[in-house]
């Protein structure tokens, strides 16, 4: 976009809002990392919103990293320093996966760094909307209830397996088994951002990345994730949506078969290229956020699912994982979702919306209704 | 015969709470953490307002959001507490698995981390330079 | 055991560092004098290294000119303090403990080299690569 | 000021940096930009490092404070990321706008190597002075150093006299000890690790004084923040002067005269305890194209002086410190080591050296190369 209807004006509430996501305390040193593709303007508004916190900014620039399962990647050494230097990691980025996973696992395990992923696009305007507004509080809250349920009944040591199931007027019907231990929340477990973790600005998601079996068949709305498709409209944003024709995977035992038309041959090409476990179902999430524009950002908005196969690179369960340098996106805007027969997603609306405790809390933000209502777009 | 690796744990968060910091980061979680021997004999730390208790053995079952288990071989488990090796390049060569999701555990695992290394008298890395 | 002298402690850290390759290519870097000069102490000795090799030798350097020759002043204690490993010498600069004879850009990277020298005599790693 | 810049302008300049700073393929480059850095000028540094072939990482942090200031230390995570790398690029509002307990321990512990712009806008990265050869500046910088220090030894260096001339009425005596005389990172063929110099602005000077009387009569002052708001605006350079300022140096120590520039100074010097007025300065640029009104200190034949100390380096116990280094500048004038010359009427000798000259063909005519421009 050549026009920047924007002043740093525009930009301060949101940037304020991601420092109470990650929980700045006066002093503390708090790196700014910005891919070159990043709008000047909202680098500013973010550290002009450290400042205000009392903290010692710096901002740190590179060219964007590779996709987080492409190994390899390694940053500039200054780059890695500065990281484990700081208190806080405020990362802001084009594409969500693009980081040098190794170096961000380094420091936040041994270097208790906190760390917050602020995926933009290349777009200011992501910055001045309704969903950049959303309070951690009731966030963090939302997220935790879910993740209760998702991981309810589950102890260490034991060897619980729970059901997830998936059902669309669109055709979608996918039934999995997990392991409640490798379900994954981004930070929101506790009312505070611990060293350690990390959290993604306004987009809490819930999911699960490891499955014991896989029956049944998702149908996409849309697809995402990947470099190659900010080519396809929307131009920029790597979401494809909407889709020339539906992508269906059909999962049989972990595996899956993919059908559709041009951008289902995409994901077979990447699939194709990632050996032998690159179609095993790798991961279900959901997003919590009702105000996350549906086009941009899918997988934080509340309700929408997504699917991944693949695999998750950084953590592997047992010396057998089977890996593969594959973890790609297909999302589904409205559907039923069950845990073990609870339901979690409810034609579309989760269902923790309507819980009392979570409704009592949003109320400390304004009306429960108007926060929890789904945005139009 | 080698010290049995529940000694040496038992050890390093002995002598990491003989500081200051080493207190404070133990105060910081009440969890149970399993350490599953795959070639050995498994042991666990029960860590309650800054009490640590190592036993021989699996922890009795807990919630998970209380209890975290973390699965390798003997020798990876005293190359990490030796401090000749950092517990993310074991995870990330393959070697150690924290039996949870990539993000779930990440600050038990970067909480015991730092323990050991109090434990093993290093500083923190930050202060290296 | 009766302690080094700060002349025997630089030699062992001189050859410590001789012994393994990166010491020796750090130590092949430059070729110069360097005078210790103790403020509390009539002990005199210089440093010499020279396409290569590196030796402490007791007494007054032979004058060279500036940029072959250079001299640090400072109290036994701290001298002590930075060839042990306790002290940076660009913190003892700071604090004024350590004084290098040289304007404060001129032999900047010999204090670089020194320095390192004797960080790999003791055995400790260059910072950059510790992370 | 509006921007008539396009990035191809200003790249000459951006790759001169790395020619200063002799980056290599694989190296870790570290461009060190404020929140005051034009980001046109951080895009071309970040270009020219990557045509190196270099790792390249840009930060951007609030400017330091002023490095006779004490207390002002960097953010931890700029800190390490400057002692990760093995070229560090700083690019500073005012020369001593910098963190120097960091740029010390960046150096002498971590081996880095530092280039810094002082004050460059796009006008400078695309004018000539900017482009000036590095090697061919390193020459001239030796050659004067050379002289400065002539036979001097370790141990037993004998003081050297310094004499600074003008028609103004400057006249100005002082002894040294040749160790001190300065250089920045111009002395060795190329930076080395623990080494920095200043784009396009190597300059020769002494530090540390045994002995000052005289007067020095200036041109101009440079180097203080406060100096921004006095013309030329926005830069910290005073140039002209609305009535001479004089320095008259009695056993070393001055007494300021002149008009409201004076009285400015001397406001900054009686904040600065007992030794705010003791010459701590005399420095020459040798670059003959700088442009006067901006960057005096940079050209050929411009001497500069201050009054005060130098932070980060004592020379004994005793250092007589101040947290004053305060700056004027005196155009034309001679300049006599051991009674040789080294500037005679404004013009650097060592650029009418046969050997500079000869060794100047390489990169073009000498003539042109070492003809001044004076603007």
């Amino acid at each position: 976009m050549d026009v920047n209807p924007y002043r740093l004006l525009d930009l301060l509430p949101a940037a304020r809002n991601m420092m109470d996501y990650c929980q700045l305390q006066r002093g503390e040193h708090v790196a700014i990392f910005a891919d070159t593709l990043i709008p000047p303007l909202v680098v500013q508004a973010v550290l002009a919103a450290v400042e205000e916190r009392g903290c010692r900014p710096a901002i740190v620039t590179t060219q964007p990293a590779g996709l987080s399962w492409r190994q390899g990647a390694e940053p500039p050494r200054a780059y890695k320093a500065a990281m484990y230097a700081s208190d806080v990691v405020i990362q802001l980025k084009s594409v969500e996966a693009q980081t040098f996973p190794r170096v961000q696992e380094t420091a936040m395990i041994e270097h208790d760094i906190r760390m917050l992923r602020v995926p933009l696009g290349n777009s200011i305007e992501a910055l001045t909307e309704e969903w950049a507004l959303f309070p951690f509080e009731v966030m963090q809250l939302v997220t935790r209830k879910i993740y209760d349920q998702w991981t309810e009944g589950a102890t260490t040591p034991g060897d619980v397996v729970k059901t997830i199931r998936v059902q669309a007027d669109n055709g979608t019907d996918l039934t999995a088994t997990y392991d409640p231990h490798y379900v994954i929340h981004t930070g929101f477990l506790f009312p505070k951002l611990m060293p350690g973790q990390w959290n993604q600005f306004c987009g809490a998601t819930v999911g699960i990345e490891l499955f014991k079996d896989a029956n049944g068949t998702v149908v996409f709305d849309g697809l995402h994730g990947e470099e190659e498709y900010k080519l396809l409209p929307p131009a920029g944003s790597d979401v494809v949506h909407p889709l020339s024709e539906p992508v269906r995977w059909i999962f049989e035992d972990r595996h899956c078969r993919i059908e559709g038309g041009f951008e289902a041959e995409l994901i077979r090409r990447l699939v194709a290229a990632g050996g032998a476990h690159a179609d095993i179902l790798a991961e279900i999430a959901l997003g919590v956020n009702p105000k996350a524009p549906l086009n941009t950002m899918p997988t934080r908005r509340s309700g929408v699912t997504h699917y991944a196969v693949g695999s998750t690179t950084g953590r592997t369960p047992n010396p057998e994982k089977e890996s593969a340098e594959v973890h790609t996106h297909g999302h589904l805007f409205k559907c039923n979702l069950w845990v073990d027969d609870e339901p979690c997603i409810v034609d579309g609306r989760l269902a923790v919306f309507d819980d009392p405790e979570v409704r009592k809390v949003a109320a400390k933000y304004g009306d429960p209704d108007k926060l929890f209502e789904e945005a139009p777009y | 015969m080698s010290q049995p690796l529940h000694e040496i744990l038992d050890e390093l968060l002995r002598k990491a709470v003989s500081t200051v910091e080493g207190r404070e980061t133990l105060m910081r979680y009440n969890h149970t953490l399993n350490f599953e021997v795959l070639n050995g004999d498994s042991f666990h730390v029960e860590i309650i307002d800054g009490e640590a208790d190592v036993q021989t053995g699996a922890s009795s079952p807990r919630p998970i959001a209380e209890a975290h288990n973390i699965k390798g071989n003997e020798e990876v488990f005293r190359t990490w507490f030796a401090g000749e090796a950092r517990f993310s390049d074991l995870i990330h060569d393959q070697r150690i698995y924290p039996q949870a999701a990539h993000t779930t555990k990440r600050h038990i695992d970067n909480w015991i981390v730092k323990l050991v290394r109090l434990g093993q008298g290093k500083p923190s890395l930050k202060d290296e330079y | 055991m009766s302690e080094q002298t700060l002349m025997e402690l630089l030699s062992t850290l001189v050859e410590q560092c001789a012994a393994t390759d990166a010491g020796k290519q750090m130590i092949a870097t430059h070729d110069q004098g360097i005078q210790f000069t103790l403020l509390d102490s009539d002990d005199l000795f210089y440093f010499e290294a020279k396409g290569g090799q590196a030796q402490v030798i007791a007494g007054e350097m032979p004058a060279r000119s500036l940029d072959d020759g250079y001299e640090i002043k400072g109290d036994t204690a701290v001298f002590r303090e930075w060839f042990s490993g306790q002290a940076r010498m660009s913190d003892l600069i700071e604090h004024g403990r350590l004084f290098p004879v040289a304007s404060h850009t001129t032999k900047r990277h010999i204090d670089y080299w020194l320095a390192q020298i004797i960080r790999m005599g003791n055995g400790l790693k260059i910072p950059k690569e510790v992370y | 000021m509006s921007n008539q810049y396009h990035i191809l302008d200003i790249m000459p300049g951006a790759r001169a940096v790395m020619d200063f700073a002799v980056v290599k393929p694989g190296e870790n480059v570290l461009i060190a930009t404020d929140t005051l850095t034009n980001p046109m000028i951080a895009e071309a540094l970040m270009i020219a490092a990557d045509e190196r072939q270099a790792e390249v990482t840009m930060t951007i942090t609030k400017p330091g404070g002023l490095s006779w200031r004490e207390g002002v230390d960097a953010p931890i995570s700029y800190r390490n990321a400057v002692y990760a790398s093995d070229v560090w690029i700083e690019v500073l509002p005012i020369e001593g706008q910098h963190f120097p307990r960091l740029q010390e321990t960046a150096m002498v512990e971590h081996g880095v190597r530092k280039v810094c712009l002082f004050d460059l806008s796009l006008e400078d990265l695309a004018s000539e002075w900017t482009h000036f050869p590095a090697p061919l500046m390193q020459f001239i910088a030796r050659k004067v150093y050379d002289q400065w220090i002539g036979g001097a030894t370790v141990p037993n260096t004998k003081l050297k006299t310094i004499r600074a001339v003008d028609d103004n009425g400057t006249d100005l005596i002082a002894k040294y000890d040749p160790r001190y005389a300065i250089h920045n990172g111009m002395v060795a063929k190329q930076l080395q690790p623990g080494q920095w110099c200043a784009l396009a602005g190597a300059t020769i000077g002494i530090e540390l004084f045994a002995e000052a009387d005289g007067v020095v009569v200036f041109d101009g002052l440079h180097g203080e923040e406060a100096y921004k708001s006095l013309p030329p605006l926005g830069s910290d350079v005073v140039y002209p002067l609305t009535q001479p300022v004089r320095w008259y140096f009695e056993d070393r120590r001055c007494t300021i005269e002149g008009g409201m520039e004076a009285d400015v100074m001397k406001r900054i010097v009686a904040a600065g305890g007992p030794f705010a007025t003791v010459l701590c300065e005399i420095a020459l640029g040798v670059n003959p194209k700088a442009p006067i009104t901006r960057h005096p200190t940079r050209h050929a034949g411009v001497t500069h002086y201050a009054i005060g100390s130098t932070a980060g380096r004592a020379p004994t116990p005793d250092k007589e410190y101040a947290p004053v280094h305060t700056h004027g500048h005196l155009l034309s004038g001679s300049l006599y080591i051991d009674g040789e010359p080294c500037i005679e009427n404004g013009r650097l000798l060592a650029l009418d050296d046969p050997e500079v000259r000869k060794f100047a063909e390489q990169f073009g005519d000498p003539d042109e190369l070492l003809k001044e421009v004076r603007f």
